[in-house]
């Protein structure tokens, strides 16, 4: 149940707690091992300090963040952990919560706006396009013919990633670019993609993909072509991915510390429900990604690098 | 039994009371009572004024794409691209909310916020219009025809943005276009905007059914179209408006949620058609057309939003959010058409060749007469 | 009053409820081996629901059924099929998609020892039966290409395809032309010298008394009269079906017409599957204010196209039709309506009703316009509309509110009638008004008509029944294959009428 | 004027030659080979026996789909259910690959391929089969039992795995479950195992419906229900079985995916029945049933497949490619209606109270006496 809220003196949205109450927890799509964790790691974490917690998806769906949003401010929740569904199109729904008195926490993504959230704690997604693609560089030895796969455009990372991508291999000639598809994260998608990719371009020699997903969907399809010879990186570091890059068939992934900062929102939403402050000095938070490869796979734990 | 019983009744109130249509309604408030009731007793914080209120917010959206996909379905056809209406809607709302610029003046104009509503608005009818003609002049069939244009909506609105999304849609004062969130944010009275527009819509669309000739045009051609057509009404226009409706409908929805989240995303709405088809069958409309009525389809809206809204209240997770929603829709239709059985065959009822969406054109909701949202 | 010859099915107390409807109240009805029995009654009277009952299609609510002196129950039509009852439907039910082939082997297919269907065992056997009917209908046809009589021809081929014990036909000729109802009865006389006990229905009396063995009469759901063929005649069904005499009436007098109001100039309409050919072939027709005229013709004449392209639906390919002097071939529908000029459309489920409607909504259909106040439809103009028209035609029901398919055939057709009489029309084109409707019925229609053209208003109405011609009709046309061949004033013989049509007098 | 020519021609013909289907079938040749022609010259590698196969097996996975969908269509039906009957039948195919604990007995078991594909194709049947029964039993409409079921059966399967992909499906040779990847994997005398399954498919759907007694029950219900019922035809047991054989259909497409990704995930084939419904109508069946060939739908699958694939192959833009696959989908789907303008009105044609799809009943394919495949 909701312990008795007293106002804190220099903030009154706040109310100070002792540990209890309710945290909502609103993932992207727990359809993708990667928002499951997300979410479970944040689960696990709030029920660890003491509250309960509720997970949601929004699927990518402003409007429905929105409602869920709503939700958790009828809920009377004292914290709300939320991957945003769109840079600019969730804050207003993060303005709102925060308007209701409850500190909302941005994991994953950001907004395009400060000073709203208490935390926007995300991976470095410039700095981990830039890991892989310097990976994916030395994998291909800086020269060969290569295809981009593409997230969904409405996800700003997606841009970030292939901007990240971009920004690296443009500066290696001999590595060129002869297509770029939307995949929509989708494995099926990716798959059918490369096998028509390939068509085009026969002459490709390396694949670099915007997740994990859709990089396994394009490893099947060279499978199935008999194409073991061409290199293909992947973004997420997903279980599955770990388990392609230690069988060979995928050459690296980057591993985004999805559980770090899920548990760190947590942490800081008790921290700030107990005393106000978050205890960290900003509100934007990157946390580095990690590269897998070959060299430390086997310290793989799941969406996790164990020292 | 009791299937036996209304209709014996029946002769008692020649005088046009309607004592299935009455229990019939009853039947569906009491659908939405239960999903209250249950929801109260599993969370304290369900039934409170501002829950209604706010969970009303919610519905009225998918109630608004409902409501315009009954004109559709009365009509004997279906829309599948509302979802993709709405979010161009948006789209077009937001580019105009940042300015059209006129580079043969150098200038760049904002229009007043009215403005933008409005050409939003007729965005969606001129979507609505191109399905209609492709549907009553083409003679394309009416899922076939919103299909394509499900793609090739959602397609435009992408490619107008590139994919992204138009931010901070406020408005400024000193341009004089502020305002635009007021739909999503305000009240009035206390009641938040959408729901008082869902009310004058439904207002509006009840009248229009009930009280206009239009309105008998929709039902008699939906019913049957032959026999609307000789009785001199002109089923190729009817058409083309019922389709124009609902495209406005989807366009005031999607400008609706771009005020809610001062924010418009190409890719608002997806698979919102289905959520709006479920609405108006639950509500007991036929897919066959000739049969429905805007009270049962607010019902219907409600009881889908109200069910997904508590879900999420309680607690439940996303995978067993979306098994109760699949069977709530279907227990819904089911107990209507249970309800209804033996009760279809007449010496002269409706050709059986309909089979498509036959089963339920046992007279679900018959249209109620005084039947004001 | 005694029944001879030995009963092969009976129902004794037969009692069918529907929701509230009482349609039989407790029936004892009797088929004898080897002859024709044929049942009379009023629209509603519970005849079809009888015969459902005999095959299987319903349930009886109460009261048993006796096959070979043994109690039955049909619990389907297959069940009924079985034992050697089969029945041809009032309401046609063949699937239009399919092939003349595939609809009479509909659930009985002939199949070969792999399994897969025996498409040439079951084209010759549709050779055979149409040899017998003398029907020149190809067994690979779609059904859908087929017009009301071929299709009525198909059912009656599917019927006799069973080789059944007993041969139920609820109105069996409502679509045929006089040639083809003997082809039919000489069929019947076949079987019943076979030993196949026949149960016959029709609102076509004298037609029916030609074959009837035995005639039952059933009002409200009750047997009120039954005799052998040999002490019955005309009156004696009439007058125990309504309870009173009847007569179609004669031309009304008294009054001068008036100007010609319809001009239909050398107007040709193209076969839409065959644009070469003309279904109708430069006819001309006029019409004067307070005119009845009739157009008798066969099966396939061209009756229907005629009256729908002067009514608006589809296009003529040339000629003109001109209403009042102005022509109006560029105007819709409902513009013509609203010129007074409309049309009550041959078949009443697939054009005349909005099945989803109640009756008053069907009757004010076509005039809602003039409900109009500011812009709103006055819901008391409606209803008082709504209760002029039942009052007017007829309309045996509970009130405006009822639903339509609650009416009778009959009264479904006077629903039709009432919704194009509520436009005021000047020109009222009928196509077929009597079909499927009892003799009081009809006389009612008819007696609406001669009032209504007494008034001025110019009556063209169509029927494939020389005696519906001989009654109102103040001229007749004849028509075959798209042209008219002759024009009688109303004392014309019978058989002027059917020779001048190409058709063989019925002996 | 060429509207009038083939029905002249078809009296020359009363053998059941019906030159109107084999022009028909002509025409939609016609669509497919522009779009080979234009992305040939538009792209060098369109056009090699290596590419039309490999994208034949792209058509492959939707041509099964369609086919399933034809049996519902054609019994006046709709299945919505398909896209999430595939994920779940590739899930339930992964699980069996990870293996079967039994902890009565301590082990895991690891069944054999053939056991695994079998399991996964029952369970499609299993859940056509409810929506069947919904269907049939207890009258629910088509579209809402199977949207209901399309919600319903992607919450179960994302229930099973938690959201998680099953990987590497490959299986063992020590646990003697290998060969799960041939089907997606192999190709016989060069052809793509799943473009060879997709024949076979075809063929025996083919002859199920052309020459088998069930078939004709398929036609005749979906032309007219009640005179098929009255007929003695099993009205509800073939409304059953269709929907049986399009989850089966469904499954199959699922193993195949799975099978092709050495993966399967829960959310694979969303949306997938709009693509498999398109496919079918733009093959000339109405949605109204009774009217369709497999033949016309594998044409629709492929014209769809070839397009999309020809699209990316020359490097469209995938908004771009939105927008002409709506296109296509609309004008393929008025070409038929168009050219069979005016031919629509038969003195008997199908009642017009389905109208939700009548526009389209034009008898776009007429049913070809010996169409296999
Ligand atoms: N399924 C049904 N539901 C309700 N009422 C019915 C049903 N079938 C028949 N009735 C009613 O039963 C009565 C008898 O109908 P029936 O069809 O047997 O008449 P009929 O004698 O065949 O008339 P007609 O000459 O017009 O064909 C009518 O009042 C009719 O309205
Ligand atoms: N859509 C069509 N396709 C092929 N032939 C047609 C079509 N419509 C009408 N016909 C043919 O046109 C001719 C006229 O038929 P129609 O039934 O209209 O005549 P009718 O005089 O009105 O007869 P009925 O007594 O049946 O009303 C017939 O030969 C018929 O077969
Ligand atoms: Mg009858
Ligand atoms: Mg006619």
């Amino acid at each position: 149940g909701c312990a008795g809220a007293t106002p804190t003196p220099d903030d009154n949205a706040a109310p100070a707690s002792d540990g209890g109450g309710l945290i909502s927890i609103i993932v992207n799509d727990p359809a993708n091992p990667y928002w499951t964790a997300e979410g479970d790691a944040a689960k696990a974490e709030a029920e660890k300090l003491g509250y309960t917690a509720n997970v949601s998806a929004h699927k990518g769906d402003s409007k429905l963040e929105s409602d869920l949003i709503d939700t958790a401010i009828t809920n009377k929740s004292v914290a709300i952990i939320i991957d945003p569904a769109d840079a600019d199109g969730s804050i207003g729904a993060v303005q709102k919560a925060t308007d209701a008195g409850i500190p909302v926490f941005l994991v994953n993504a950001e907004i395009n706006e400060e000073g709203i959230a208490k935390g926007q704690l995300v991976s470095n997604n410039a700095q981990g396009a830039a890991l892989g693609a310097t990976e994916f560089v030395k994998a291909t030895g800086g020269k060969g013919i290569y295809v981009e796969l593409k997230g969904k455009p409405s996800d700003n990372n997606a841009a970030t990633r292939s901007n990240g991508y971009a920004s690296v291999l443009s500066q290696y000639p001999d590595l060129k670019l002869v297509g770029q598809e939307v995949a929509n994260w989708d494995t099926k998608e990716a798959h059918d993609k490369t096998q028509t990719l390939l068509t085009a371009h026969p002459e490709i020699t390396a694949i670099i993909a915007g997740n994990d997903t859709m990089a396994l969907g394009a490893i099947a399809a060279l499978k199935e072509a008999s194409r073991t010879d061409v290199i293909v990186g992947g973004f997420d570091g997903s279980p599955d991915a770990a388990a392609a890059v230690a069988d060979g068939s995928m050459a690296y992934t980057v591993l985004q510390p999805v559980t770090i900062y899920a548990t760190a929102a947590v942490t800081q939403a008790d921290a700030f429900l107990k005393s106000g402050k978050t205890g960290v000095a900003t509100e934007k938070q990157t946390f580095d990604c990690f590269l897998i490869n070959k060299d430390n796979i086997a310290k793989y734990g799941s969406f996790s690098i164990n020292p | 039994m009791s299937t036996s019983k209304p209709t014996r009744l029946v002769s008692l109130f020649n005088d046009g009371f309607d004592i299935r249509a009455t229990l019939l309604r009853g039947r569906a408030w009491f659908a939405l009572i239960i999903i209250i009731i249950v929801f109260s007793v599993l969370s304290p914080n369900y039934l409170s004024l501002n829950n209604i209120l706010q969970m009303s917010a919610h519905v009225a959206v998918f109630a608004i794409l409902s409501m315009g996909m009954l004109m559709v379905i009365l009509n004997g056809g279906i829309d599948l691209s509302v979802g993709s209406t709405l979010g161009f809607a948006g789209i077009i709302a937001g580019s105009l909310m940042q300015g059209v610029d006129i580079p043969a003046l150098g200038i760049k104009l904002f229009p007043a916020v009215w403005v933008v509503v409005l050409i939003a608005v007729a965005c969606g009818a001129g979507i609505g219009f191109i399905n209609g003609v492709l549907i009553s002049r083409f003679r394309v069939a009416p899922f076939v025809a919103t299909l394509g244009m499900l793609y090739v909506v959602r397609g435009a609105a992408l490619l107008i943005t590139g994919g992204l999304t138009f931010p901070k849609l406020q408005g400024s004062a000193d341009l004089g276009n502020t305002g635009f969130n007021w739909l999503g944010f305000n009240r009035v009275f206390g009641v938040p905007v959408g729901v008082v527009i869902m009310l004058v819509i439904a207002i509006l669309l009840s009248v229009l059914l009930n009280r206009t000739v239009f309105g008998r045009w929709i039902y008699a051609s939906g019913g049957n179209n032959r026999a609307a057509e000789l009785s001199g009404i002109p089923v190729k226009k009817v058409q083309i408006r019922v389709y124009v409706i609902s495209g406005m409908c989807a366009a005031i929805a999607g400008v609706i949620i771009a005020s809610e989240l001062t924010s418009a995303s190409p890719v608002a709405g997806e698979t919102f058609e289905l959520t709006a088809i479920a609405a108006v069958v639950i509500g007991g409309a036929s897919l066959a057309g000739g049969i429905g009525a805007i009270r049962g389809t607010l019902l219907g809206a409600f009881v889908i939003g109200f069910l997904s809204d508590g879900l999420v209240i309680i607690g439940v997770s996303e995978y067993w959010q979306m098994i109760f929603k699949g069977g709530v829709i279907v227990l819904a239709v089911m107990l209507n058409a249970i309800h209804y059985r033996g009760r279809k065959r007449g010496p002269d009822s409706p050709p059986p060749t309909a089979s498509f969406a036959a089963v339920s054109s046992a007279p679900a909701e018959p249209r109620a007469e005084k039947n004001v949202a | 009053m005694v029944m001879q010859g030995e009963v092969l099915l009976s129902a004794r107390s037969v009692v069918k409820r529907y929701g509230g409807v009482h349609a039989l109240k407790g029936v004892n009805f009797e088929v004898h081996r080897g002859a024709v029995t044929t049942l009379f009654g009023e629209n509603g009277a519970g005849k079809s629901t009888l015969m459902k009952i005999l095959s299987g299609v319903e349930v009886p609510t109460s009261g048993q059924l006796i096959l070979d002196g043994q109690p039955v129950e049909f619990t389907s039509t297959v069940d009924a099929r079985e034992k050697g009852i089969s029945i041809i439907h009032q309401e046609l039910s063949l699937a239009p998609n399919l092939s003349v082939r595939d609809n009479i082997f509909m659930g009985r297919e002939i199949t070969t020892n792999r399994g897969t269907v025996d498409y040439a065992a079951e084209e010759k056997a549709v050779r055979a039966l149409m040899e017998g009917l003398e029907e020149n209908i190809s067994p690979k046809t779609l059904v859908s290409e087929l017009r009301l009589g071929q299709q009525q021809i198909v059912e009656i081929a599917r019927a006799l395809s069973v080789n059944s014990r007993i041969l139920i036909m609820d109105e069996p000729t409502s679509a045929l032309s006089a040639n083809e109802v003997e082809v039919l009865f000489r069929v019947i006389h076949d079987l019943t010298a076979s030993g196949v006990s026949i149960v016959y229905i029709s609102h076509h009396l004298e037609e029916a008394l030609q074959i009837t063995d035995f005639a039952v009469v059933l009002r409200d759901g009750e047997i009120v009269a039954q005799d052998e063929a040999a002490n019955i005649d005309l009156v004696w069904i009439v007058s125990n079906m309504v309870g009173r005499n009847f007569d179609l009436g004669t031309p009304p007098t008294g009054y001068e017409f008036g100007e010609t109001v319809l001009q239909v100039k050398q107007v040709s309409v193209a076969d839409p599957a065959n644009p070469d050919r003309y279904l109708v072939n430069n006819l001309t027709l006029d019409i004067r204010a307070g005119e009845i005229v009739c157009v008798y013709g066969l099966m396939g004449a061209g009756r229907t196209e005629l009256l729908e392209a002067v009514a608006g639906r589809g296009s003529i390919a040339s000629g003109e039709v001109l209403l009042n002097g102005m022509d109006v071939a560029k105007l819709s529908i409902a513009q013509r309506i609203e010129r007074g000029l409309g049309l009550v459309p041959e078949d009443r489920q697939r054009d005349g009703l909005v099945q989803t409607m109640t009756v008053g909504h069907n009757l004010s259909l076509a005039s809602l316009q003039s409900l109009v106040k500011g812009v709103l439809m006055s819901s008391t103009s409606e209803s008082r509309l709504v209760d002029n028209q039942i009052a007017k035609v007829h309309v045996k029901t509970n009130g405006g509110g009822a639903a339509i398919g609650s009416l009778s055939g009959g009264n479904q057709q006077k629903v039709v009638i009432g919704k194009m009489l509520a436009t005021n029309p000047t020109v009222i084109l009928l196509d077929e008004p009597s079909r499927g409707i009892d003799v009081g019925a009809k006389a009612e229609v008819f007696g609406l008509l001669s009032s209504l053209a007494s008034q001025g208003v110019a009556v063209l109405y169509s029927t494939s029944e020389v005696g519906e011609c001989l009654s109102i009709a103040h001229r007749i046309v004849v028509m075959n294959k798209g042209r008219i061949l002759a024009s009688f004033g109303p004392n014309v013989t019978k058989e002027q009428i059917m020779s001048a049509s190409g058709e063989a007098v019925l002996a």
